[in-house]
């Protein structure tokens, strides 16, 4: 039990080194190395497929690793059963019992230790509390709307205090509406109580507004890590650019001519400005197209550009202004992108990671 | 079971020799009893019926009553020492006796050896070779019934179930067992074909075995039903929905109780019959008790009940003054040699055969169960 | 939520570390569960059909009707070369095909109306109707209609004779009825659990597409819960297949392959075992067409 | 087609027709059980209570009815543990042998009755050895019934999943405790659904009984057969039927209760 | 069969009159009237259970109307069977039949419609093309991602040509981003086919993003018909003003104090301004308070204001700048809103319609 440091000497919340995990001849997982620091929310994005379920049942002991080491606080516990580790999870579908009221699945964790009943319902009608369902002890789980039961599989697993709480796509069956309130709370009572959390999901908005740090998965291997201003403005590969918001890619002859280099560019779309196609240039990289489509988001207004150089970018405008239809009128004129070359930022050719591929824009 | 290693002359072999009991003496205690339906009755089935619990009173043997449902599971079960005694019919009594599972009988403790008639004595379903091996309980006629509102003239003759233009076609019913059928049709074929030179229906060689066989695959779309429970045969005659065929007397009495117009008759040609016998385990563990059973069974006054209840003819005569209904021991012919010798009673068909022949071989009993099938299937 | 961080490092019981060297072991954990039933079904079950097959290549005393352990092919011969038998089991077949097939004729309706069409209240209280001849005695259901099906006082009879009809009286049809009345449930019950797994959108995007009510039926949702009434007609057939008491009491003078089984096994053993080959055999070959319906899973 | 009214009033008249099949037969019992006449005859002559008067002083159908319950449990008992052992087995790892495990535990009921009856037989006498009794009985019983308590027990298990058993380690209970807290109870409710319908299968099995019970051993419908067979038994045996009838609502309704959400009324 | 006309003499797709729905006890459509032009993508657009589903059957046919008539192209169908009716659905599951390759499925209605083997084989080849499936004949459902199995129902739809197409939430399944590429694509179609969309959802952005006209519906009620822009910008009711957007509330003393009138009153997040305390006033309406929280959202960021008069205001402003989670810093401080008073809009107070309740915040 003698615990695992890094070169600084600090003890991470989840340690994962070289983890691999075959099904068959499915490779799901594929040398995962993966530090998650003391009270850090971090979040494993990919898309479907891409091992993150896999990993996070690994940590939780539920597989066991074809290969590699899982630490827990410095600890190696690969070879330990869930039972023995100390960390607890939400699961997609919550998992609740439903054979038992909303306080008896809550004080579960508490029961299977031997905390006295008294203490027990104590501690978990505070823990209802906390997610703001005090009262709803006496119901069964059926009797809970989506968002409720989900707040009572996060109290379930926050009375037990563990180290490190594991979240498995948590919103993931909540309607839009109720998954953006949802999102805002998980993340306020992670600041809350201030426990390790790992996310799991494959939405990228979801991962860029709650994360610390963002852990991109493609086909069982990490992408990248960073925060999530790292991973959508500097994306490290073209998986990521592509994958975590719009990506406009420029390559061949649009690029040498649009930003004067070789390789494929991309320029995200809240970055580039509309001008009209008459006004005078600024020093700003841009280039002249014709407006495709126009599509209102209600907050924002999406261009799509036709490009004369021969590619299709997109650009986004914020809807200053009411009557923001206007701008329908735009379909058909000519305009001139413009944006900061700094903000152009280049990704690999695809070709050179066959391995990764960017993920088809038609599923 | 036992097996003498081959399928030829597996009946020639002689019966095991064994001794009969000497003495009954101190009741063990318990018996048990496998007996038909209706023979042991301890008032399970209908509470005034009940010859058992006397039985116990009297004798301080403790009768444990197990019912049988076919020949073939007395068979099975007997020679093992489970039971002591068992009320063995003609089709598997011979069997019994020739794979050891029986032993002989002391007739001289018998009580009421001497009230049965001679006729039923020393039979060829009951002894072998002058030994005795049970005691008669009673006996039955497959006599033919038919409704007296169809079937007119009255029939004295099996014409009217084997022949083949028997106006009754698809009204017809045989009682399906295989000793029994194919008996009566030889029985019927006797009479019709005398050079086929049948002497005795069980003992058939192959080509008489063949023309009785074929006769009733002849009758086969004839016949409405092939009767296994005596109830359904009741019924079926009630319902009309056969008008003639083989029956049991207590069939024809139930009909007649429902007023449904039912008659019997021993046709011309003779028929079939069945007689009981008691036997003898020949592992018996309480064999004292097994002689009492049998002496309480075959006394007048119980062999009244149980004729009465099952609807037979009682083996002893002296119960025919004590039935509640006066003219049962005439309405069964209980009395009646000359009735009694019309009759060919059930017994195992062998391959040596039975009248005697030894020129030829007979067809064994296992032939016979197959052909029976064959019929029935058509 | 304001409780002071505390970790209660228990003591590893035996218990727990039992179960946690199981949790690693999940060959072990198999084991355990498959031991005693495998055990039970192959020594208990296995082994006595196994036996009863190969009694069929036995002989027999021919007196006694002991079985004798001598290698023969005369049975399986007998029984297949002898017409009756051919004929018995071929009317057998025919008998429990037309059984199933009437089964499923009245049974997918009642089932479809059960799980589609009849308001969601009424399909606890529609099952229970369904099922509860199921508790009723096989022998009492069968004298019933021994009752219904009997000539001239029979209840069909009565109720025909105002049309001049008479009843279908003992034999085959009367047969065929009984076994049809007896295994009907068997068909109704899985056919109806998968019409309702089946979602109902389907038929609604049928119709939506212009498929009239009979178009979508026998487009949509028989090829849909074919496995279904496969499975349910493992039970119709193999139990129409066996039966010989029905028969016996209201078929008249018909007789099945189990009338056959029945009449032979005390005196011939292994005639009654080659004639049940018949069966066993049909049925293999039905489990295993079966089988690749995914019908079993279903059962 | 829900729609459509013709089809759903076709299909309304199919079902009332499919339940007059069904409990015509059943009504004909029951007045069977009023009837006068040993012999039934229809229209009945006269009615009478009297059948019911001497059924519930016959000592033997207590008697029988006793013996079939005796077997039901010990068959039910042994099919319970069995079948779910099984069900975990089949339903939870992927092992050699897994198809043909699955195809030999439907093969005692998929098989014709009679087959599966003599084999019982002939296994238990000349294979095993048994000597036949109650329990070869029971245990022939038990082997048909394991499939019915297996099934129920193998949906259930495919419905639940894996995750309140995970969930349940995940909160820190070690594999007993997960079963006694979590397993169990949700799994119960299958296995007493299980239970209830491997009771009724046994409770009017006759084949496999006629062949594997000794004389003597008079379950039920044992007592049903022998009593038919014998004569103004018959009307006796209507009673018996008629109250079977009656009290098959009990079972009916427990299973129900207890299936919960899932169709398994019946006994498949 | 004579034509029922409006005013002007138009003959709608769809038009709905007075149409009711009762289950029992539950009144599921309220008494709702709707015209649907031709050519028209036409959205209704509603939270769970305020009667979308049911509307659109009805129309479909699979349920008759307690009360109110079905026209389409100016027949009364009100009781016609389904496959009397010249519409077909694209069902939320897609109801793909799963016993039938890709191209049978496609074909189905052509087949019971009784038109030959040759021709509606090519008929389903072509529309599976328009779909961009081509090839995908032979497979089965089964085999196809959740996006493919969408267009597979779609093609199947509209190979039948029909007057009018119903898709009843066709996209929930899917996740965000396969969900954005099909909404372009839906919308690709409808405007190549031409034929007449009646569009189901609760998610607000894909109603703006691809509507002509939105009706949005609460309680079996429609509470407002009108262009995206309508609905986002003058929402008629406070339900949709809540409904449709992030509704940023003003009432009682804040709005006395920062609008200057009573009522309750709302401003769109994007429309309002973030500047440093300090900066001047500049003649537009705006009030004070201190950054709560600080949500990245990859193009734009969010953030929460805490308002001394005693509300809370959500402002959004988009990412133009790279290293945008700087703005992060911001977390705390003091900042002043500022929104132009032409996009205040009051909304009736909450009290007033009790009927339509707001949606809670928290499920
Ligand atoms: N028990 C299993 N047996 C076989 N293959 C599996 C198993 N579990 C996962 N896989 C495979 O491993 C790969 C990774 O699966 P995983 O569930 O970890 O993906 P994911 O990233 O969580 O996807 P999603 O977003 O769809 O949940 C997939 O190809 C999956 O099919
Ligand atoms: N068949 C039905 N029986 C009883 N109530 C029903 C039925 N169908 C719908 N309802 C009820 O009618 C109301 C409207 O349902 P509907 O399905 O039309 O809502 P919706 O707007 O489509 O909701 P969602 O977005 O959840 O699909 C709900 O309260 C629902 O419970
Ligand atoms: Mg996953
Ligand atoms: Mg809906």
């Amino acid at each position: 039990m003698v615990g695992a440091h890094d070169q600084d000497g600090e003890t991470f919340a989840v340690r994962l080194r070289g983890l691999r995990k075959e099904f068959g001849d499915v490779v799901a997982v594929d040398g995962v190395d993966l530090d998650v620091r003391d009270g850090e929310f971090l979040t494993l994005l990919g898309p479907s497929g891409s091992g993150k379920t896999t990993v996070l049942r690994m940590v939780a002991g539920f597989e066991l690793p074809t290969a590699g080491t899982v630490e827990l606080g410095g600890v190696d516990v690969t070879r330990r059963a869930p039972f023995e580790r100390d960390v607890n999870t939400v699961f997609q579908d919550y998992a609740l019992f439903p054979h038992m009221t909303v306080l008896d699945n809550v004080a579960y964790g508490l029961r299977v230790k031997r905390v006295g009943r008294r203490e027990r319902t104590r501690r978990a009608e505070e823990a209802l509390a906390g997610v703001r369902l005090a009262g709803f002890g006496p119901r069964t789980p059926s009797q809970l709307s989506g968002g409720q039961r989900q707040r009572v599989a996060l109290a379930r697993a926050l009375v037990n205090r563990p180290r490190v709480l594991l979240l498995d796509e948590p919103l993931g069956a909540l309607d839009l509406k109720l998954r953006e309130q949802m999102q805002v709370e998980l993340k306020a009572i992670q600041r809350q109580v201030g426990i390790t959390f790992v996310f799991v999901t494959h939405d990228q908005e979801e991962a860029l507004t709650m994360s610390d740090r963002i852990a991109v998965f493609a086909g069982g291997r990490i992408e990248q890590v960073g925060t999530p201003a790292d991973v959508y403005e500097r994306p490290a590969t073209p998986f990521v650019a592509g994958f975590v918001g719009t990506s406009n890619l420029l390559a061949g002859e649009a690029a040498r001519q649009v930003v004067g280099r070789d390789g494929t560019w991309s320029v995200r779309p809240e970055k580039i400005r509309i001008e009209r196609d008459d006004d005078g240039a600024d020093g700003a990289h841009g280039a002249r197209g014709t407006v495709r489509e126009v599509v209102y988001v209600g907050s924002a207004t999406r261009f799509v550009v036709d490009l004369d150089v021969g590619s299709t970018l997109v650009a986004l405008q914020q809807n200053l202004q009411t009557s923001s239809m206007d701008v329908q009128g735009l379909r058909g004129a000519r305009v001139r992108l413009v944006w900061r070359p700094e903000h152009e930022f280049r990704v690999a050719d695809q070709a050179t990671d066959p391995a990764v591929a960017v993920p088809d824009p038609v599923p | 079971g036992t097996s003498d290693g081959g399928g030829e002359g597996g009946g020639s072999a002689a019966p095991p020799t064994m001794q009969a009991l000497d003495t009954i003496g101190e009741g063990e205690g318990e018996v048990n009893i496998l007996a038909w339906a209706g023979y042991a009755e301890d008032g399970s089935t209908d509470p005034a019926v009940d010859w058992v619990t006397p039985f116990e009173q009297k004798t301080g043997c403790q009768a444990n009553v197990q019912v049988a449902d076919t020949s073939d599971s007395m068979f099975e079960k007997m020679g093992t020492g489970d039971f002591d005694v068992v009320s063995a019919s003609g089709d598997s009594s011979l069997r019994m006796i020739y794979a050891g599972k029986v032993a002989p009988v002391n007739t001289d403790l018998f009580t009421s050896y001497a009230d049965v008639p001679d006729f039923q004595k020393m039979q060829a379903w009951n002894s072998v070779d002058g030994v005795a091996y049970g005691m008669p309980h009673g006996w039955g006629a497959q006599l033919m019934a038919y409704r007296s509102d169809v079937v007119t003239p009255a029939p004295t003759s099996w014409d009217v179930v084997f022949g083949a233009d028997s106006p009754y076609s698809g009204k017809i019913t045989d009682y399906d067992s295989p000793t029994d059928g194919i008996a009566a049709a030889a029985v019927y074929l006797m009479a019709t074909q005398p050079d086929l030179g049948i002497e005795n229906p069980y003992a058939l060689d192959q080509d008489q075995f063949d023309a009785a066989v074929e006769l009733l695959k002849s009758q086969q779309p004839h016949v409405g039903s092939y009767w296994a429970s005596y109830t359904d045969a009741q019924k079926a005659l009630e319902n009309g929905s056969t008008v003639v065929g083989s029956t049991w007397q207590i069939i024809v009495n139930l009909a007649q109780a429902d007023a449904a117009p039912v008659e019997s008759v021993l046709p011309d040609e003779g028929a079939t019959g069945w007689a009981d016998t008691w036997m003898v385990d020949a592992k018996s563990p309480h064999p004292s008790c097994a002689y009492e059973w049998i002496n309480w069974v075959t006394s007048p006054e119980v062999q009244a009940q149980v004729a009465e209840w099952f609807g037979e003819a009682p083996a002893n005569t002296q119960a025919c003054a004590l039935t509640t209904e006066p003219t049962h021991c005439d309405t069964f012919h209980a009395d009646d040699q000359a009735y009694f010798d019309k009759i060919w009673f059930w017994t195992t068909p062998q391959s040596a055969c039975l009248d005697g022949r030894t020129d030829v071989k007979c067809v064994p009993y296992a032939e016979w169960g197959k052909a029976w099938s064959e019929v029935k299937n058509g | 939520m304001t409780g002071v961080l505390e970790r209660v490092e228990q003591p590893a019981s035996a218990r727990r570390r039992l179960s946690a060297a199981l949790f690693r072991r999940p060959r072990v954990r198999l084991a355990g569960l498959l031991t005693l039933p495998a055990t039970w079904l192959v020594l208990v079950y296995l082994s006595a059909l196994l036996s009863l097959l190969v009694t069929a290549f036995f002989t027999v005393d021919e007196f006694t009707g002991a079985v004798v352990r001598e290698l023969t092919l005369d049975n399986v011969r007998e029984v297949l070369t002898t017409p009756a038998y051919v004929g018995a089991a071929v009317r057998t077949v025919a008998i429990a095909v037309t059984v199933t097939v009437l089964c499923v004729l009245l049974g997918f309706p009642m089932a479809f109306f059960m799980a589609k069409v009849a308001p969601a209240r009424a399909r606890t209280l529609l099952v229970a109707l369904v099922v509860t001849p199921l508790w009723a005695s096989y022998l009492v259901k069968v004298y019933a209609w021994q009752a219904m099906v009997q000539p001239e006082t029979g209840l069909i009879a009565w109720a025909l004779r105002p049309f001049g009809l008479s009843g279908p009286g003992f034999g085959v049809t009367a047969t065929v009825l009984t076994l049809t009345y007896l295994w009907l449930p068997y068909m109704v019950l899985p056919v109806y659990a998968g019409l309702e797994r089946m979602p109902d959108s389907l038929l609604d995007a049928s119709g939506d597409l212009g498929a009239r009510p009979a178009r979508t039926v026998r487009s949509v949702v028989v090829p849909l819960i074919w496995p279904s009434i496969v499975a349910g007609s493992v039970f119709t057939f193999s139990l129409s297949l066996g039966d010989y008491i029905t028969v016996q009491i209201v078929g008249g003078r018909t007789q099945m392959i189990g009338n056959i089984v029945y009449q032979t096994y005390t005196s011939n053993l292994p005639f009654a075992a080659a004639i049940a080959l018949i069966p066993v055999a049909i049925m293999v070959v039905y489990l295993s067409l079966v089988r690749r319906t995914g019908a079993l899973d279903t059962l | 087609m829900r729609g459509s009214r013709r089809a759903r009033w076709t299909f309304g008249a199919m079902m009332a027709l499919g339940l007059a099949f069904v409990y015509v037969p059943l009504v004909v019992i029951v007045i069977n059980s009023f009837n006068a006449s040993t012999v039934f005859a229809w229209p009945p002559k006269d009615l009478t209570t009297k059948w019911w008067v001497e059924t519930a002083g016959n000592p033997s159908v207590r008697h029988a009815v006793l013996t079939s319950v005796e077997v039901a449990v010990v068959a039910t008992a042994v099919a319970l543990v069995l079948g779910t052992l099984l069900a975990f087995a089949l339903a939870r790892y992927r092992f050699f042998g897994l198809q043909a495990m699955s195809l030999l535990v439907v093969l005692p009921i998929a098989l014709p009755g009679i087959v599966t009856a003599l084999a019982f037989r002939t296994g238990f006498r000349t294979f095993l050895g048994l000597e036949l009794s109650l329990w070869t009985v029971a245990i022939a019983h038990a082997t048909f019934c394991v499939v019915i308590v297996h099934n129920n027990a193998v949906a259930r298990l495919r419905r639940t999943g894996l995750a309140p058993e995970e969930a349940s380690m995940d909160l820190g209970a070690d594999g007993f405790t997960t079963f006694r807290l979590v397993t169990f109870p949700l799994l119960r409710g299958a296995m007493l659904a299980g239970a209830l319908l491997a009771f009724g299968l046994s409770f009017d099995e006759i084949v496999v009984t006629l062949f594997t019970a000794p004389p003597g051993v008079t379950t039920l419908p044992i007592w049903i057969f022998q009593n038919l067979q014998r004569p103004n038994q018959a009307p006796t045996v209507n009673v018996v039927a008629a109250v079977l009838v009656l009290i098959s609502v009990v079972p009916i309704y427990l299973s129900q209760r207890v299936a919960g959400e899932s169709t398994a009324g019946g006994r498949i």
